[in-house]
C-alpha cells in the first residue's frame, strides 16, 4: 500500500514535467525568481516569455517555495546540470550563492542578476539588469512625498528588512537629499522602521508609526509589501487626509487605494521590461552581437539604446514611473 | 446478617450461560454458568487471573464473550458496550477508579449518562445539588466542585460508588472496591450495599478479603483458572474450604519453606522517610532470611522498596548494605551494591515487551556481556540460555519477543535477570501476581532456595498465606508507617491484619470483619 | 488497561511459536525504504535525461547531507522515545555564534569552538527541560526552536555574515575519491553510529529505554544520563552541520536551514524508525536520506514545480508513518 | 484575615488572574516608558491585532484540550483564504457570504482529514499535522497556480469588516472573534458534548468506558479547528486585503499555540478555559503592539515567543506538581 501510493505520486509527477530535453541550437534561458507566488515576478517572467517568443530562445522558470537565502541553490545546480546557456536570477542573498554561481560559470553558463544585484560580490555574475539607476530612486521618492505635503513636516520610512541592500541604498540617498537640498529643509525624518516584507509585521510597524508620531505628515515605503500594508493601515485609521503615503508598489496591489484616495501617487518601474531586456541581452551576447564591456551600448526594441554601466549594470529606464489615478488603469502587473 | 437469599428461588435478574472468553486464542474464562438473583450480594472469589474480573467486565459490556449468552430477566441480551450496559441498568465500579482527573467531582458523577442530547445544556447548578446530596448520603465530605485530581484514592473510590448509586442501576458490580478504603469507609460502603440489596438490587462484590465477604455477601462463587468452581451460600463454607476451592489444594501442600541458616545483617534501613508516602521506617534483613512486608494496598510498601532501590529515593533516613552505609540515588547504584528488585508492575517496570528474551535477561549486566562496551553475542547467548535452563523458562527461541511469553515465564525471565547480577539482597514486590498456580509453586521453591543460598530476601505480598508460609519474619505497614515486626510464630492472619488496618479507625474493625 | 493485559498473558499456557527468520528479515521498514530508493532512482532517470550523473547527484546531495547528518543522531533520540524538533534552529544559532565571533575578531578556530559550545549548551537546555523538568520533548523543542531561531535573529539581525578565510569556504567542493567531503563525513558517521547502536551496550540501552523507560530505570540503566547525552549530541551534531552549511555558503544568516526539521524528521520516519520509540535503525535513516536526495534532486532537475515537491514530502511523511506503524503492529503480536 | 488570604489564594491559583496581572503590568510598564501607549488608539490597534489569533486559538484550544495538537492550521488558513480569494476574483457576482462559507467548509474538510488520519491509523497528531502542514501548503500553490489574489479583487464589504464598526468603534472582525469565543465557551462549558471533549482529554482510556464515542468526538474537534482556521483565512483577507500563496498563514501555528499555551491550556489535555485563551491572545497581541512602539527590534519577537512558550510549560508543570502534592498529602491524612 505504501509502495503503491508513492508510485502513484511519482506517476502523477511525470505528468507535470514541463520540458524534457532542450534543443541544442537555440539559446536556452532559465529565470529563477526569489520565490514562487510573488506577483511582482509574474510580470517579469512575462517579459522573458515575450522576448523569447520573438527571439526564438528557449525559456523556463523555476522558483523555490520560500525567499530564504539558500533556497535557490539547488535550482542553480539543477539548471546547470540541465545544460542551460543562461541563468537569470533575482538573488535572495548577496553572497550565499557565490560558490554555486562560480561553478555554473565555470561550465560556461552566463549568469545574470535581474532586478537585484549581488552587491559587493559583482565578480560572481556576468552582468546585472536593474530597472533604474538606483541612485535616483531615493531622491525621486523624497520629491514625490515633498510635493504631497508641501515640503514641510515630520516624515518616516517603512522599509523591508534592515539588511535589504537596495532599500538601504535608496534610504541613504533619501537621507542625503533631505540633509543637503535646502528645498527639503523643513521635512524632518523622524523614524526608519522595518516590516521585514511580512504583511503582519509591516502592518504593526505602520500602526506604531501613526501611534508614536501624532504629527506625522508622510510615510515613504520603498517596498511593495510595506507600501500596501501602510496603505491598508492609513485607510482603516481614516487618516488619508493627514498622513500622505508614497513608495514603491505594484499597480495591482495599490489600485484600490489610489482609487479611493488613500494614496495619491506611488512609483515603480516596469518589471516586464527587465525580463525583456535580460532576454535580449543574453541572446545578443550569445550570438556575438553584444559585447559585455563597460561602456558599450546596444539597441533593444521598445527600450531604445542601453548602455552597460559600472560593474556591468544596465538599466531598463532612466526615471521611475509614477502611478496615479490618471494612469493606473493602463497597467496590469 | 441479612442472609435472605441462600438458594436460587424465583427468577434470576441476570444469568450467564456458557460464557467463554478468549484473548488471542487463549481461554481465560471457560463455560461459566451463573445466576445472579434480585436482592442479593454475590461475592466472586478467586486468585488473581482466575477470571473473576474478566467475568465482571463481560457483565458490564467492557468485553464481549467469545461464546455464551447473558440473560436479563429471562431474555437474552447483548451487552455490547459500557453504554449498552448502562442502558440496561448495569454499572461496574472498576478496581482502580476510572475518573477524569481534570473535571469536577460533580461532573464525574454524571458524565457518560446517556440521557439528554449531546448539544443539550449542562445543568451545572442542578448537578452540584445532586452531587452534594449523594455525598451526604454516603457520609463523605468532598467538595464536589473541586477537580478529581486533588482527591485521595479512597475519596475517588467513594465518588465511583456514588456514581453507581446515582445511575439507579439494577446490577452493581464492585471490583475490589475496599482495597484503598479505611475500615470506617468500608463500613459505610457496606451499609449502603445492604440498603441497595434491601431495595431489591443485585450487587456483585469482588474481594480478596474473606472476612469482608463473610460480613457482606449472601452467596459466593469461586473461580479458579478460568473455571467456575462452585456457587454456594457464604455460611456453608469455612475459610479453609474457600481457600482450598480457590487454589485447588490446601495451602500446606504447596507452600513449603526449606530451612536456611540466618547470617549477618545484609540490609539495614533506618528512619527512612519520604513525606506523603512513608515515614520513619526502620528494619533489617539478614543473610538467608526471608522477611515479608505486608499491609493494605497503598500502605507504602512498594514506595519503601522503590526508595531503597533508588527508583524514587527517600528524603531522609539511612540505608546500609552488608554493614556499610550507602547512598542510593539511582537503581544503578543499588545494583552495584548487590541489590536486586523485582517490581510489582511487571508489564511496565519489568519487561521490555518487544525486545528478545535474551536481551531482557541480560539487561542488568552490561559489563559482563560487554567488557569493553561492545556486546559479545556468544557470551550473551550462553548466559541467557543457561538461565533459561536453570529456571525452566518455557519459550520457542531466545530471540523471541518476551511479550509472547506467558506471565509466569516473563516473571521467571525477570528473576533470571537479577540472578545474573548475583545479588546479596533481593526485593520481590508481589512476585507471584498474575501467575498460574503451577508456576507459583515453582516460584515458592525458588525463593526458598535463594534464601538457602545465603541471600537476604524482602518479600512484599498482599497474599497473606504466601507471607505466612514463606517468611521467617513479617513486617507490616499501615499508612506509611511500620506497625508490626512479627516473628514466624507470632505471624497469623489476625495479627497481620490487625497491624495492617489504619490505627485511626481500628475500633471499627470488629464491625467490618 | 495494563492490568487486563497482564491477566491476558498470564494465562497463556505455552509460548507462541516464533516467527520464521526470513519473514522477520523481509517485513522490515528498511526493506521498504530500499525498494523505494531503487524505484525512485528508476523513475528519476526516466523523468529527466540529466539525472543519471553520479557527480551531479553527489554535488546535489551536499544540500541535504547536513540535514541527513543530524537525522542520524535524531534517529537515536527517537528510538530512545523522545524527539527533537529544534536542530535546524540550533544549526542556525550555532552558525550565527560562529560568524558573530569571527566578525568580532575572534580567531576562526576559536569561533568554531564557540559554535560547538553553543551547540552543547542548546542541547543541554533541551535535555534539562525534558529530563529534569519532565516536560514532553515535542512541545519543549517547539518552544526552543522558536527561541533559538529568535536568538539567532537577535544576534545576526538579517544581515548575512561572510568573508571567512578561503580555506574555510567550500567544503562541499573538496573531493576525496570524487566524493565531496560532507558526504564522506555522513557515510563515516553512519557507520560509526550504526556500530554504536547495533553492537554496544549504550546502543542496546537506547533501544531498551525507548521500549520501556520505567523498565530501563528498574534494570539499572542510567536513563537520564543517556537521554541528556543524546540531546547534547543533537546540539553538537547540529553545530557541526551548521558549520558545514556556513562553509558551503561562505556566509551565515539567521534563516539558515529554515524548515530543516521537517526534512530531518522525514528522513528518520521514512527510514522506518518507530515514532513511539524502541525501534529503528541507522541503516534505515541512511537509505531514507538518499531516497530524499534522489526525490528532491530528481524533481528539481526535471523542473517539477515546488508545489508538487511540498505535496510529495507531506505525503511521504504521512505514508511512511502509517506503513511503519502497520509493519510494527504486525510483528508486535 | 483568613478569608481574605483564602480569596487571594484562589485568585492566584486561577491561571486567568495571573494573565490579567501580566497584561496590566505590561501595559503599565510600556505606558511609563512611552506614555503615548496609553491611548484609545492603542486599544484599537490591539483589538485589530487579536481577531486572527483568537479565532484560530479557539480551535487549537479545543484540539489541545482533547489531548491532540494541530500544526497544520497555518496551511489550512492559507488554503481557505486562497480559494475564497479566487472565488472573489473569478466569480465577482456571487455573494461574499458564499466565499466565506466555502472557506469555512474547506477548512473543516482539511481538519476532518487530519482527524481521520489520527483516528483511523492511530497516529500521533503532531506528526500527522506536521505532514499535512507541508501537504496543504502544496495544495495552496497548486490551486492558485502560485498566483496571488490582488487587493482589487477582495470585496470592499469584506475589507470594511476590519475597518468599520457597528458600535463604539469596535471593528466587525473583533466582534466576530468575540462571538466565536462566546460560542466556544457555550459549547465547551455548557453542552454535554463540550464536556465530553474535556473528559476525553483528561483520561482517554476511561472515556470509552463512560460511553464517550472517542472517534467521532475527535473527528469533530479537528473539523472545528480546521473550520475556524478557514474562517481565520477570510478574516486574513479582510485584514490585509490580499492573499498570497507563499505568505498567507505561514508560521501562524506557532503564534496560535503560544497564545493558547500562555492562556493556561495544558498540552496534556483536559485543562484549559476559553477565558484563559482569550486572555492569552490579548497578552500576545499587546506584546506584539508594544514591541514596535517601544522601538524594540522585531528580531526579538521570535525569541520572546519561544521564551514565553517554555515559561508557560514550566508554570503548567509546577501547577500540576502542586496538584500531586495535594493528592499525596490527602492520602496520608485519610
Amino acid at each position: 500500500m505504501f509502495k503503491k501510493t508513492l508510485l502513484a505520486g511519482l506517476a502523477l509527477s511525470v505528468a507535470m514535467i514541463s520540458g524534457v530535453a532542450l534543443a541544442q541550437d537555440k539559446v536556452s534561458i532559465v529565470y529563477i525568481p526569489k520565490n514562487t507566488g510573488n506577483p511582482y515576478f509574474d510580470s517579469l517572467v512575462q517579459g522573458f516569455v515575450d522576448a523569447c517568443a520573438e527571439l526564438g530562445c528557449d525559456f523556463t522558470t523555476a522558483a523555490p517555495a520560500t525567499a530564504e537565502a539558500t533556497s535557490q541553490i539547488p535550482f542553480i545546480t539543477a539548471q546547470t546540470q540541465r545544460g542551460v546557456d543562461v541563468i537569470a536570477i533575482s538573488p535572495n542573498s548577496p553572497d550565499a550563492m557565490n560558490q554555486v554561481l562560480d561553478r555554473a560559470r565555470e561550465k560556461g553558463v552566463l549568469v545574470l542578476a535581474v532586478n537585484g544585484d549581488l552587491v559587493d560580490n559583482y565578480e560572481h555574475r556576468d552582468a546585472a539588469i536593474l530597472p533604474v539607476d538606483f541612485t535616483k530612486t531615493g531622491p525621486g521618492q523624497v520629491e514625490l512625498l515633498g510635493s504631497m505635503i508641501g515640503y514641510e513636516g515630520e516624515i518616516a520610512i517603512l522599509s523591508a528588512t534592515t539588511d535589504a541592500p537596495d532599500q538601504n541604498t535608496w534610504i541613504a540617498a533619501m537621507e542625503n537629499s533631505l540633509a543637503t537640498d535646502p528645498k527639503y529643509a523643513k521635512m524632518n525624518l523622524v523614524a526608519k522602521v522595518y516590516g521585514d516584507d511580512e504583511p503582519q509585521k509591516s502592518t504593526t510597524e505602520a500602526e506604531a508609526l501613526l501611534q508614536t508620531y501624532p504629527n506625522l505628515k508622510g510615510i515613504i515605503s520603498p517596498t511593495t509589501v510595506g507600501v500596501a500594508a501602510a496603505a491598508q493601515v492609513i485607510q482603516s485609521a481614516g487618516k488619508a487626509e493627514t498622513v500622505k503615503l508614497t513608495g514603491l508598489g505594484t499597480p495591482n496591489q495599490m489600485r484600490p487605494f489610489v482609487k479611493d484616495g488613500t494614496v495619491q501617487a506611488f512609483q515603480l518601474w516596469s518589471p516586464y521590461n527587465e525580463g525583456w531586456l535580460a532576454a535580449h541581452f543574453a541572446v545578443g551576447l550569445k550570438n556575438g552581437t553584444i559585447s559585455n564591456e563597460v561602456g558599450s551600448t546596444f539597441e533593444v526594441p521598445n527600450l531604445g539604446s542601453i548602455t552597460i554601466g559600472e560593474h556591468n549594470v544596465m538599466n531598463t529606464q532612466a526615471e521611475l514611473t509614477t502611478f496615479d489615478a490618471a494612469n493606473i488603469d493602463e497597467f496590469n502587473f | 446478617m441479612h442472609a435472605n437469599i441462600t438458594t436460587e428461588t424465583g427468577a434470576p435478574l441476570m444469568s450467564a450461560r456458557g460464557i467463554t472468553k478468549q484473548f488471542a486464542g487463549i481461554e481465560v474464562l471457560r463455560n461459566v454458568d451463573l445466576n445472579l438473583m434480585r436482592g442479593e450480594i454475590h461475592a466472586l472469589l478467586g486468585e488473581n487471573g482466575a477470571g473473576k474480573s474478566t467475568f465482571a467486565k463481560i457483565l458490564a459490556g467492557v468485553y464481549r464473550p467469545t461464546r455464551g449468552t447473558l440473560m436479563l430477566n429471562g431474555s437474552p441480551v447483548e451487552v455490547s458496550s459500557p453504554i449498552a450496559a448502562q442502558k440496561l441498568g448495569i454499572t461496574l465500579i472498576h478496581q482502580e477508579p476510572i475518573s477524569f482527573p481534570d473535571l469536577s467531582v460533580a461532573e464525574n458523577l454524571v458524565l457518560g449518562r446517556t440521557d439528554g442530547a449531546l448539544l443539550g445544556r449542562v445543568p451545572w447548578a442542578q448537578m452540584t445539588r445532586d452531587a452534594n446530596a449523594l455525598m451526604d448520603l454516603l457520609g463523605v465530605r468532598i467538595d464536589v466542585t473541586k477537580p478529581m485530581r486533588g482527591l485521595s484514592i479512597a475519596d475517588q473510590q467513594m465518588v465511583e460508588i456514588a456514581r453507581a448509586l446515582a445511575s439507579d442501576s439494577r446490577l452493581i458490580i464492585m471490583d475490589e472496591p475496599t482495597a484503598p478504603l479505611t475500615p470506617k469507609e468500608v463500613e459505610t460502603l457496606f451499609k449502603i450495599a445492604r440498603r441497595l440489596r434491601d431495595e431489591g438490587r443485585t450487587i456483585v462484590f469482588i474481594s480478596h478479603r474473606l472476612e469482608e465477604v463473610r460480613a457482606l455477601c449472601d452467596r459466593v462463587t469461586i473461580f479458579r483458572d478460568g473455571d467456575k468452581v462452585e456457587t454456594v451460600a457464604t455460611d456453608a463454607l469455612t475459610d479453609a474450604d474457600i481457600i482450598r476451592l480457590m487454589i485447588g489444594r490446601s495451602l500446606k501442600e504447596y507452600l513449603h519453606k526449606t530451612g536456611s541458616t540466618i547470617g549477618e545483617v545484609a540490609l539495614k534501613v533506618e528512619n527512612l522517610t519520604l513525606p506523603g508516602f512513608f515515614a520513619d521506617v526502620s528494619f533489617e534483613v539478614r543473610k538467608g532470611e526471608i522477611v515479608g512486608l505486608g499491609g493494605l494496598v497503598g500502605a507504602g510498601r512498594t514506595d519503601v522498596a522503590r526508595a531503597i532501590f533508588g527508583v524514587a529515593p527517600a528524603a531522609s533516613g539511612r540505608v546500609a548494605v552488608n554493614g556499610k552505609e550507602v547512598t542510593i540515588s539511582e537503581p544503578s547504584d543499588a545494583i552495584a551494591l548487590g541489590l536486586a528488585f523485582v517490581p510489582e508492575d511487571r508489564a511496565t517496570a519489568g519487561i521490555f515487551r518487544t525486545l528478545s528474551v535474551e536481551q531482557n535477561i541480560t539487561a542488568a549486566i552490561p559489563k559482563r556481556i560487554a567488557p569493553n562496551g561492545v556486546i559479545r553475542r556468544a557470551l550473551e547467548k550462553a548466559l541467557a540460555s543457561d538461565s533459561v535452563k536453570k529456571l525452566r523458562i518455557r519459550l520457542a527461541s531466545l530471540r523471541q519477543p518476551i511479550g509472547e511469553l506467558s506471565g509466569g515465564n516473563q516473571q521467571k525471565a525477570i528473576l533470571a535477570r537479577w540472578l545474573l547480577t548475583d545479588p546479596s539482597v533481593l526485593i520481590l514486590d508481589e512476585p507471584t501476581r498474575g501467575i498460574d498456580i503451577g508456576v507459583k509453586a515453582e516460584f515458592y521453591d525458588m525463593i526458598g532456595e535463594l534464601a538457602a543460598s545465603g541471600r537476604a530476601i524482602l518479600l512484599i505480598s498482599s497474599e497473606l498465606p504466601e507471607l505466612l508460609a514463606l517468611c521467617d519474619r513479617v513486617l507490616v505497614m499501615s499508612e506509611g508507617r511500620l506497625t508490626a515486626n512479627l516473628s514466624r510464630t507470632e505471624a497469623t492472619q489476625e495479627s497481620v491484619m490487625h497491624a495492617a488496618v489504619p490505627k485511626t479507625a481500628r475500633q471499627t474493625v470488629g464491625v467490618a470483619a | 488497561m495494563n492490568s487486563t493485559e497482564a491477566t491476558t498473558t498470564s494465562t497463556v499456557r505455552d509460548a507462541a511459536a516464533a516467527r520464521p527468520r526470513w519473514q522477520v528479515l523481509l517485513i522490515r521498514p528498511e526493506t521498504m525504504t530500499l525498494a523505494l530508493l531503487i524505484g525512485a532512482i528508476i523513475v528519476a532517470s526516466n523523468l529527466s535525461p540529466f539525472f543519471s550523473d553520479l557527480g551531479f547527484i553527489l554535488e546535489s546531495s551536499t544540500y541535504y547531507i547536513e540535514y541527513a547528518l543530524v537525522a542520524l543522531v535524531l534517529t537515536l533520540v527517537i528510538i530512545s522515545g523522545e524527539i527533537d524538533l529544534s536542530p535546524a534552529a540550533m544549526m542556525a544559532l550555532s552558525a550565527c555564534v560562529f560568524a558573530w565571533c569571527y566578525q568580532a575578531g575572534v580567531p576562526i578556530e576559536l569561533s568554531m569552538a564557540a559554535s560547538l559550545v553553543a551547540g552543547i549548551l542548546m542541547g543541554l537546555v533541551n535535555g534539562i527541560l525534558v529530563i529534569r523538568f519532565q516536560l514532553p520533548s515535542i512541545i519543549v523543542t517547539i518552544g526552543t526552536l522558536t527561541l533559538y531561531r529568535g536568538l539567532a535573529q537577535v544576534l545576526a539581525g538579517d544581515r548575512s555574515i561572510g568573508k571567512f578565510p578561503k580555506w574555510f569556504n567550500g567544503i562541499d567542493y573538496r573531493l576525496v575519491f570524487d566524493v565531496p567531503v560532507p558526504v564522506i563525513l555522513f557515510i563515516v558517521a553512519s557507520i560509526v553510529l550504526a556500530l554504536v547502536l547495533g553492537t554496544t551496550v549504550v546502543g542496546r540501552q537506547i533501544y531498551q529505554i525507548g521500549t520501556s523507560e520505567v523498565a530501563a530505570r528498574h534494570a539499572g540503566i542510567r536513563v537520564r544520563r543517556i537521554k541528556t547525552g543524546l540531546f547534547v549530541l543533537m546540539g553538537i551534531v547540529s553545530s557541526i552541520a551548521g558549520l558545514l552549511t556556513a562553509s558551503r555558503l561562505a556566509s551565515v544568516r539567521y534563516d539558515m536551514a529554515t524548515g530543516g526539521e521537517l526534512q530531518m524528521v522525514l528522513m528518520v520516519m521514512l527510514g522506518g524508525t518507530y515514532i513511539f520509540g524502541g525501534r529503528g535503525t541507522i541503516l534505515g535513516t541512511f537509505l531514507a536520506s538518499w531516497l530524499l536526495v534522489i526525490i528532491a534532486t530528481g524533481m528539481t532537475v526535471a523542473n517539477i514545480a515546488v508545489t508538487s515537491q511540498l505535496i510529495v514530502m507531506g505525503l511521504l511523511l504521512i505514508v511512511s508513518i502509517i506503513a511503519t506503524n502497520a509493519i510494527y503492529a504486525r510483528t508486535q503480536r | 484575615m483568613n478569608a481574605v488570604s483564602n480569596l487571594l489564594g484562589t485568585l492566584f491559583q486561577r491561571r486567568e488572574a495571573g494573565i490579567v496581572v501580566m497584561i496590566v503590568l505590561l501595559v503599565a510598564a510600556v505606558g511609563i516608558i512611552q506614555p503615548r501607549f496609553l491611548s484609545l488608539e492603542t486599544l484599537r490597534i490591539v483589538m485589530l491585532a487579536i481577531p486572527l489569533i483568537m479565532i484560530a486559538a479557539m480551535g487549537q484550544m479545543m484540539v489541545l484540550v482533547a489531548r491532540h495538537v494541530d500544526l497544520s492550521i497555518g496551511s489550512i488558513l492559507g488554503f481557505s483564504a486562497i480559494v475564497a480569494g479566487m472565488m472573489f476574483r473569478d466569480l465577482p457576482d456571487w455573494p461574499v457570504l458564499v466565499g466565506v462559507l466555502v472557506a469555512v467548509a474547506l477548512g473543516g474538510a482539511l481538519g476532518l482529514l487530519n482527524g481521520l488520519l489520527v483516528t483511523i491509523f492511530k497516529l500521533p497528531s503532531i506528526i500527522v499535522t506536521l505532514g499535512t502542514l507541508s501537504l496543504y501548503r502544496g495544495f495552496v500553490f497548486l490551486v492558485s497556480n502560485s498566483r496571488q489574489v490582488d487587493p482589487q479583487f477582495i470585496p470592499k464589504s469584506l475589507i470594511q469588516m476590519s475597518q468599520t464598526s457597528p458600535f463604539i468603534g469596535i471593528p466587525w472582525i473583533v466582534i466576530i472573534a468575540f462571538i466565536v469565543a462566546l460560542l466556544t465557551y457555550f459549547f465547551l462549558d455548557h453542552t454535554r458534548l463540550g464536556r465530553q471533549i474535556y473528559a476525553m482529554g483528561s483520561n482517554p482510556v476511561a472515556a470509552p468506558l463512560r460511553g464517550i464515542r472517542v472517534v467521532p468526538v475527535t473527528l469533530l474537534v479537528f473539523t472545528i479547528s480546521g473550520a475556524l482556521a478557514g474562517l481565520t483565512g477570510v478574516i486574513y483577507a479582510s485584514r490585509f486585503g490580499y492573499v498570497n500563496p507563499g505568505i498567507t498563514g505561514v508560521g501562524f501555528e506557532f503564534t496560535v499555540i503560544a497564545a493558547v499555551v500562555i492562556g493556561g491550556v495544558s498540552i496534556n489535555g483536559g485543562v484549559g478555559t476559553v477565558l484563559g485563551t482569550v486572555l492569552g491572545v490579548i497578552l500576545l497581541g499587546t506584546v506584539n503592539v508594544a514591541l514596535p512602539i517601544l522601538g524594540v527590534s522585531a528580531f526579538w519577537q521570535d525569541a520572546i515567543y519561544g521564551t514565553v512558550i517554555i515559561v508557560a510549560l514550566l508554570i503548567d508543570r509546577s501547577v500540576r506538581q502542586r496538584g500531586i502534592k495535594a493528592l499525596s498529602g490527602a492520602r496520608s491524612n485519610a
